[in-house]
C-alpha cells in the first residue's frame, strides 16, 4: 500500500546496515537519537491529553489548558533527530507550525517550551507567542505560523554566519506543501546564488492538512528541485533516523566547510491529524493503519535491538528518564502563572 | 432584513455553504478554489458539501501557492469564469497581497473599464480562541484603505447568504470576510448569534449598505462582524441601567456606507466605534472622521473607539481578552461617553 | 566575448538551415516574423524620439508628451514575433513592464495601444494604465508594472480555457530576472499540476535592471528549471526568431492538444538601457558594441535574402509599410485628446 | 532643526547615502542589500557610492526575490547583524509583505522580548510624474496600521540624514520612506525645497516627534513626506491673503506624535490634513481622530482632510494631477476652513 504516491513507507527499512553504519555512526548517536525521539513523542502525547482537558464532550477549540491550534509531530521524530547530533552551539533553525520535535530536538528549554504553550508567563515568549511561535536564542530557534516563513530567515542566519567568520550553519525545517510556496524557491535561488550555510530540510508526510502530495505537487520528489538551484538533493526514503543522520551530516559538514546549501527531502508521516480535532476523515483507515505499522517509535527501538545496539533494559531506562524530564517541563508549565493581562501591551517594540 | 422571513435557521457557516452553492448551481462559471475548499469542504466550512455535488473541475484543492492560484482566479475572472478564491486566514494576505491589491483591485481602472474581475476571495478573519499573531487578525482596514475591490463582513447567517450572493453576482472583485467566532462552528465556543433564519431561496443582501441592528436613541454603536454581536449584547445591558443604544452594523466597508453613520450620529448625537482590527489608521478612524465631517454640529462629546491596541496579537488566553473588545469594554465605553 | 555568462550570442546562428527549415516554415512566417519586427522597432524608435521631446537639456521624467517610466523592447524583437504565427484567435497574453513588443506581434490595436502610451481618452485604458498596463480584450493581452505578476494570471486563463472547452492557450512573457521571484515557481507547479495549456517564455536579456543574470540565478539556464515541475523546458540561445518560432510552435501545439504547459528561455538583447534615461553604465562600450553586431533588426533581414527567402526590395517594401502603420499610429495618439481629469474617478468599479 | 547648523546643502538623496555610509563606517554590523543597490547605487541614489567604499560583501545587489531577501533581512538581524534592505517601490510590498508585517515585525512580540529585529526597511514613495498605480504610491497607511515597525518619512535633507542614523540605530524595524519627489534627484522635476542645509557629522533626529515647520495661527495643517513641502508653499500663498498656517511635520507615523498633532490644533482651533496616501482606512483619519480626542472641545469647525480619492493612480498626467493633493487643493481647502 502506498502512503506516499509514489514510495512504499518502509520499503527501504533495510538500506542500512546498521552493523557497518555502526562503524561510522557512533553509538552514543544512534541512542541518543532513540532518547530525544522518546522525549519528542512523550512530549507531544502529554501536551494532546492536555490539549483536549476540558475542550469535550463538545470540541471548543479556545477551551482548556492549551486553547488554540495544535500542530503535532508524532511520526516525524526521526526527521528532528536524525539532524541534531551535528548540530553545534550557535548553529540556527527555522521550523514550522508543527515545531515541537525540531525545538526538543536542538535542545530549547523544555519547561519554558510547555509553559508557552501553555500561555505562561515563563514561557519563551511570556505567553505571547504559543505553540507556534516559539523563539530561544540559546539555542536559536524560530518558528512561525505562515508557509515557509522560515525559510528567508534561514538564509539571513546563514549570511550573518558567513560575514561573521563562523563556521555555523542554519537549518530550515519545511513541510512538502510549503515546498510550492514561492519563498522556497526564491529561498533556495538565494542561498546557492551567495553559497550560503544553510540546510533545508523538506519534512514530506504526504499531506497538506488534506491535500495529499500528488494534488499539490507536480512531480514527485522535491529533491529534485535542487537542481533547479545548482544544489545537492537527498532524498530518504523511510522516516530512518539513520538515514536522515547521513543526509544532514553531509549536508551539514559540506555547509560548514563553505561549499554551500543542500536540500534533503524525508519521506515521514505524520501519525495524528493535521491539528487537533480534525477528523482525518480524508484518510483511511486502512492507511493508518499502515502508518501504525511503520510507526518509528517502535520499528528504531527494535532496529537497536536486532542489531545489537542497545538492549531492551537500556531502551526502556532511555524512555523513563525522557518521560521524567517531560513530565517535570510540563509540571512547570502548568504550575506556572499566566502573564497580567496588560503585559499585552509590552514588547511591541524593544 | 428585508426578504421574506421564514423559521428555518442555519448557522452563517451553513449559510455561506449554501449560497455558493445555489449560486454554482445557478451559473456554470462560478466555481471555487482554495486549500482544503475539497474534500475537507474548508477549514472553516464555506465550500462544505460542494465537491460532492460539483466535482473536483469546479471545486478544486490547491497547493499552498496563494500568489498562483489567486492570480489564477484573476485569469480566469478575466476570461469569463466567476471564482471564488479562498485565502484559509486573511493573515496570510501577506503572501500573495500583490495579486490582490494590484492586480485583482487594479486591471478593471487600468483597463478604463474594459476588463472586468468578477470574482470573489473569501477568508476567515478574527481571534478570540488563543490562535495568536499570525491567525486571529481582521486586517479589514488593511484591505479597505487599498482601492478596487469592496469588502464585506457578514455578522448574521441571513447576511451571510445574501452578501455572499451578491458578491458572486457583482462585477467586480468583492473580498468576503467571515469571522470565525460568527460561524456558528462546532468546533468555536458557542455563539447563540451565529444561527439565525436564513430563507431557502436565494437572495441578495446590497453590498454597500450598513444595518440598524438595534435603534436606540443616545448612543450610536458603529461596528463590523463578530463585534455587532458584543455590541448587541452590551446594548442589552445597558437598557437595563436606562440608556438607549444604537448599533449600526456597516456590513461592507467598501464601499462604506457613510450616509448611514452620520444619519445615526445625527439622532443619538454619541459616536462609539467598536473594532476587532488595529486601532491606528483603521476603521474607527474612518468612522469617526465620517461622522466629524457629516455630523459635527451633532456631536455632545467627541465620538471614541475600542479597538485592538496596535499590538500582535498575543496568545495567552488573559492577554488575548486584554486586546481584544469586549462586551464589558462596550458597556464601560458607553457609559462614559453618556456621562461626557 | 560573452554577453550572457555561459553562452556566445549568436554562436548558434548557423544551427537552423533555412533551407530545410523553409520546408517547414512557410514563407509567409518568415517574411512576416520580418515585418512585425519592423513594426515593433520602429515602434520603439518612435516612442524613444518623442519620449525625450521636452525632457532634455536637463533629463526630467515627468515632462514631456510621453512622461513616466519606458521600458523599450529594441533587441528582443524575436521573442515576440517568434510566438505570433502560432496564436489564435482567444488567445490570451500576458506581458511585463516591456510589453511594446510582445502587445505589437500579438496585433493589439497600434493605435490605441500609442494612445494609452501618451495618455489620451483614446486610449486602450483611456489612459489610467500607461506603458506597463496595457490592457486589451481582442486580442486578449495584458501586462503589468509588477515582476512575475502576469504568471498566474497566465494560469488562470488556461485554466478557464480549458473549463469552457476551447482550445486556445494563455501565453506568459517574463524576464529572466522575474524567474527567480515566488511567482515563477507557483505558476509552473500550477500549470503542470493541472496540465494547464499555458507556454511560459522567459526573454533572457541577460539584465535584470543593472544585475547580471549571474548575481541572481544560481544555475545558467532556467530552462532547466522546467525539470523541477515535469515539464519540458527548451533553450533558445541566439535570439533567433526562426528558434523562437520552432519552439514555440511545439509548445503552443502541445499545450492545445491537452498535453501541458512548456517553458522556453530565449537568450535575446537588451540593445538599449533598462529604461529610458538610464545611462547604461554598468554595461561596457565593448559589450554594447558586440549587442550592435548581433542585433536582430539586421541579422535577419540578412539571412532571409542571403537564404533566397526574400529580396531586399520585398524587405524595404515591408520596412517601408511598416513604418507607415506605426506613424499613423503615433499620430492618432498624438492628435488625441486628454482624458478629462475628473475621468479619473471613473472606473474603479464596474 | 535644533543640531548645529552649517552652510553645506545637500538633496535629500546624498543625505540619505552620507547617512547610511557613515554608520557602516561606524559600525562593521551595518550592510546593504537590495535590487540594484550595487553598481547602479539604488534606483533613487540611496545607497550612491556605497559598493566602491565598502566592496559587494557589505553591498549586496539581490535577484528580485523581495520574500528572501527581506526575510533574510530578518535573520540576519535576529543573527547581529544590522541590515538595510531596500524594497525599490514601496508599490511592491504585495509580493513580501508577509516577511515584513508577520516577521520582521512580530518577532520581538512573539519572543517576549528576548529576540530582537534591528534591521531598516528602505522605500521609495509617491507620484506625480506620471509612473501610473503600481509605481507611485505611498502606502504608509498600510505600514502604520500593522503593529510592530516603525514608520518614517522624512521631507527635507536634514531629517533624512538624523532619521536614517536613528533608524539603523534602533533595535527595532523600520520602514523608511523616501519620496522619489522629495529627494533632489537629477532626473525628477527640480524640486528646490529638496535640498537643505546638512551637517557634515553624524547627528541623530529623535523618531517619533513631530515638527512645526511653520509657525501659524488660524489653521493647522498636519502632513507627511512631500505635501510638507506642498503646505509650505500653500502656507506663503494664504499669508499674502492674511491667513497664518501653522504646518506640521509629522515625520513619522508609528510612532504617531498625538501630543504635537492635539497641541497645535489647541492652538489654532482649525485642522487640515494633507496625505498622499488613499483617503480613506488611512493617515486622515487617523490624524483627525486624534485631534478629535485630545482637542474636541477646541475646534472651531470640523478638521477636514485632502487626500487621494480612492483610486488606483492613473497615469495620464491631467488624470494624476486630478488626483493628488496640490498646493491649490490646501489653499483652498485652508479658506474654506477658515471660512467655516
Ligand atoms: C501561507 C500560508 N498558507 C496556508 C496556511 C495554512 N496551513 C497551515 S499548515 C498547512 C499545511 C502545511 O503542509 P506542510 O507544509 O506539508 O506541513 P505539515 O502540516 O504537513 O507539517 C496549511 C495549508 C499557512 N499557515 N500559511
Ligand atoms: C516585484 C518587483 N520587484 C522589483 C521591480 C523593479 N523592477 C522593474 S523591472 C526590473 C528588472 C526586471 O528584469 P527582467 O525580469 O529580467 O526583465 P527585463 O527588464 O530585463 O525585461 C526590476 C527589478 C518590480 N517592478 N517588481
Ligand atoms: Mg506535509
Ligand atoms: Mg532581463
Amino acid at each position: 500500500m502506498r502512503l506516499h504516491d509514489e514510495a512504499i513507507v518502509g520499503a527501504a527499512r533495510g538500506r542500512h546496515d546498521l552493523k557497518e553504519v555502526a562503524m561510522e555512526i557512533p553509538r552514543d548517536d544512534l541512542v541518543a537519537m532513540y532518547a530525544t525521539m522518546a522525549k519528542i513523542r512523550y512530549f507531544e502525547e502529554r501536551i494532546r491529553e492536555i490539549y483536549y482537558e476540558d475542550k469535550l464532550p463538545a470540541f471548543d477549540i479556545a477551551a482548556g489548558p492549551i486553547p488554540g491550534e495544535m500542530h503535532l509531530a508524532a511520526g516525524q521524530e526521526p526527521v528532528a533527530v536524525g539532524v541534531m547530533p551535528h548540530l553545534r552551539p550557535g548553529d540556527a533553525i527555522t521550523a514550522t507550525h508543527r515545531p515541537h520535535h525540531v525545538a526538543i530536538a536542538q535542545g530549547v528549554d523544555l519547561g519554558r517550551m510547555a509553559a508557552e504553550i501553555f500561555g505562561k508567563d515563563t514561557g519563551l515568549g511570556h505567553g505571547k507567542g504559543g505553540h507556534m511561535h516559539l523563539f530561544s536564542v540559546e539555542p536559536s530557534f524560530g518558528c512561525s505560523g505562515i508557509i515557509g516563513e522560515g525559510m528567508p530567515v534561514a538564509c539571513g542566519a546563514a549570511l550573518a554566519f558567513k560575514r561573521q567568520g563562523k563556521d555555523n550553519v542554519a537549518i530550515s525545517f519545511f513541510g512538502e506543501g510549503a515546498a510550492n510556496q514561492g519563498a522556497f524557491h526564491e529561498s533556495l535561488n538565494l542561498a546557492a546564488l551567495w553559497n550560503l550555510p544553510v540546510v533545508f530540510i523538506c519534512e514530506d508526510n504526504g499531506w497538506a492538512i488534506s491535500v495529499p502530495k500528488h494534488a499539490s505537487t507536480a512531480i514527485a520528489d522535491n529533491s529534485d528541485r535542487a537542481s533547479a538551484y545548482g544544489m545537492p538533493g537527498v532524498l530518504v526514503p523511510d522516516n530512518d533516523p539513520i538515514g536522515v543522520y547521513e543526509a544532514a551530516g553531509a549536508a551539514i559538514r559540506r555547509a560548514r566547510e563553505g561549499r554551500g546549501p543542500s536540500l534533503i527531502e524525508v519521506r515521514t508521516l505524520r501519525l495524528w491529524g493535521h491539528f487537533e480535532g480534525d477528523a482525518d476523515a480524508y484518510r483511511s483507515e486502512e492507511y493508518k493503519q499502515e502508518m501504525a505499522e511503520h510507526d518509528p517509535m517502535v520499528t528504531y527501538p527494535e532496529r537497536l535491538i536486532a542489531e545489537g545496539v542497545a538492549t531492551p533494559a537500556e531502551i526502556d531506562a532511555l524512555t523513563k528518564a525522557a518521560h521524567e524530564e517531560v513530565d517535570e517541563a510540563i509540571e512547570f508549565a502548568r504550575s506556572s502563572p499566566y502573564p497580567a493581562p496588560e503585559d499585552a501591551l509590552r514588547h511591541v517594540f524593544a | 432584513m428585508t426578504a421574506t422571513m421564514t423559521e428555518r435557521k442555519l448557522t452563517m457557516q451553513k449559510a455561506i455553504a449554501e449560497a455558493i452553492r445555489q449560486e454554482m448551481e445557478r451559473d456554470e462559471s462560478v466555481f471555487v478554489m482554495g486549500e482544503d475548499v475539497g474534500v475537507y469542504g474548508g477549514i472553516f466550512g464555506a465550500t462544505e458539501g460542494l465537491l460532492d455535488r460539483f466535482g473536483p473541475d469546479r471545486v478544486i484543492d490547491t497547493p499552498i501557492s496563494e500568489t498562483a492560484f489567486i492570480g489564477a482566479a484573476v485569469g480566469a475572472a478575466i476570461h469569463g469564469m466567476r471564482p471564488i478564491a479562498e485565502l484559509m486566514f486573511v493573515d496570510f494576505f501577506g503572501v500573495c497581497m500583490d495579486q490582490i491589491y494590484n492586480n485583482m483591485a487594479k486591471i478593471h481602472y487600468f483597463s478604463g473599464g474594459a476588463v472586468k474581475v468578477p470574482m470573489v476571495l473569501t477568508t476567515a478573519v478574527g481571534g478570540g480562541y488563543s490562535d495568536a499573531g499570525q491567525h486571529s487578525q481582521t486586517l479589514w482596514g488593511t484591505f479597505a484603505h487599498l482601492p478596487g475591490m469592496k469588502v464585506v463582513v457578514p455578522s448574521s447567517a441571513y447576511d451571510a447568504k445574501g452578501l455572499m450572493i451578491s458578491a458572486i453576482r457583482d462585477d467586480n472583485p468583492v473580498v468576503y470576510m467571515f469571522h470565525k467566532g460568527a460561524l456558528g462552528l462546532g468546533w468555536m465556543t458557542h455563539n447563540p448569534h451565529a444561527t439565525g433564519p436564513v430563507p431557502e431561496e436565494p437572495y441578495a443582501v446590497p453590498i454597500g449598505k450598513a444595518e440598524v441592528v438595534r435603534e436606540g436613541t443616545d448612543v450610536t454603536v458603529v461596528t463590523i462582524g463578530l463585534s455587532v454581536h458584543r455590541a448587541i449584547d452590551a446594548a442589552e445591558t445597558l437598557d437595563a441601567e436606562g440608556i438607549s443604544v444604537e448599533v449600526l452594523d456597516l456590513r461592507s466597508l467598501v464601499p462604506l456606507d457613510r450616509e448611514a453613520i452620520v444619519e445615526s450620529v445625527k439622532k443619538t448625537h454619541r459616536l462609539l466605534v467598536v473594532d476587532e482590527d488595529y486601532r491606528s489608521f483603521g476603521m474607527t478612524g474612518e468612522v469617526i472622521t465620517t461622522a466629524i465631517e457629516g455630523a459635527f454640529d451633532f456631536l455632545d462629546a467627541p465620538p471614541i473607539r475600542i479597538a485592538e491596541p496596535d499590538v500582535p496579537i498575543p496568545y495567552s488566553r488573559p492577554l488575548e481578552r486584554f486586546v481584544l473588545p469586549g462586551v464589558d469594554d462596550i458597556v464601560a465605553g458607553v457609559r462614559g461617553l453618556v456621562a461626557a
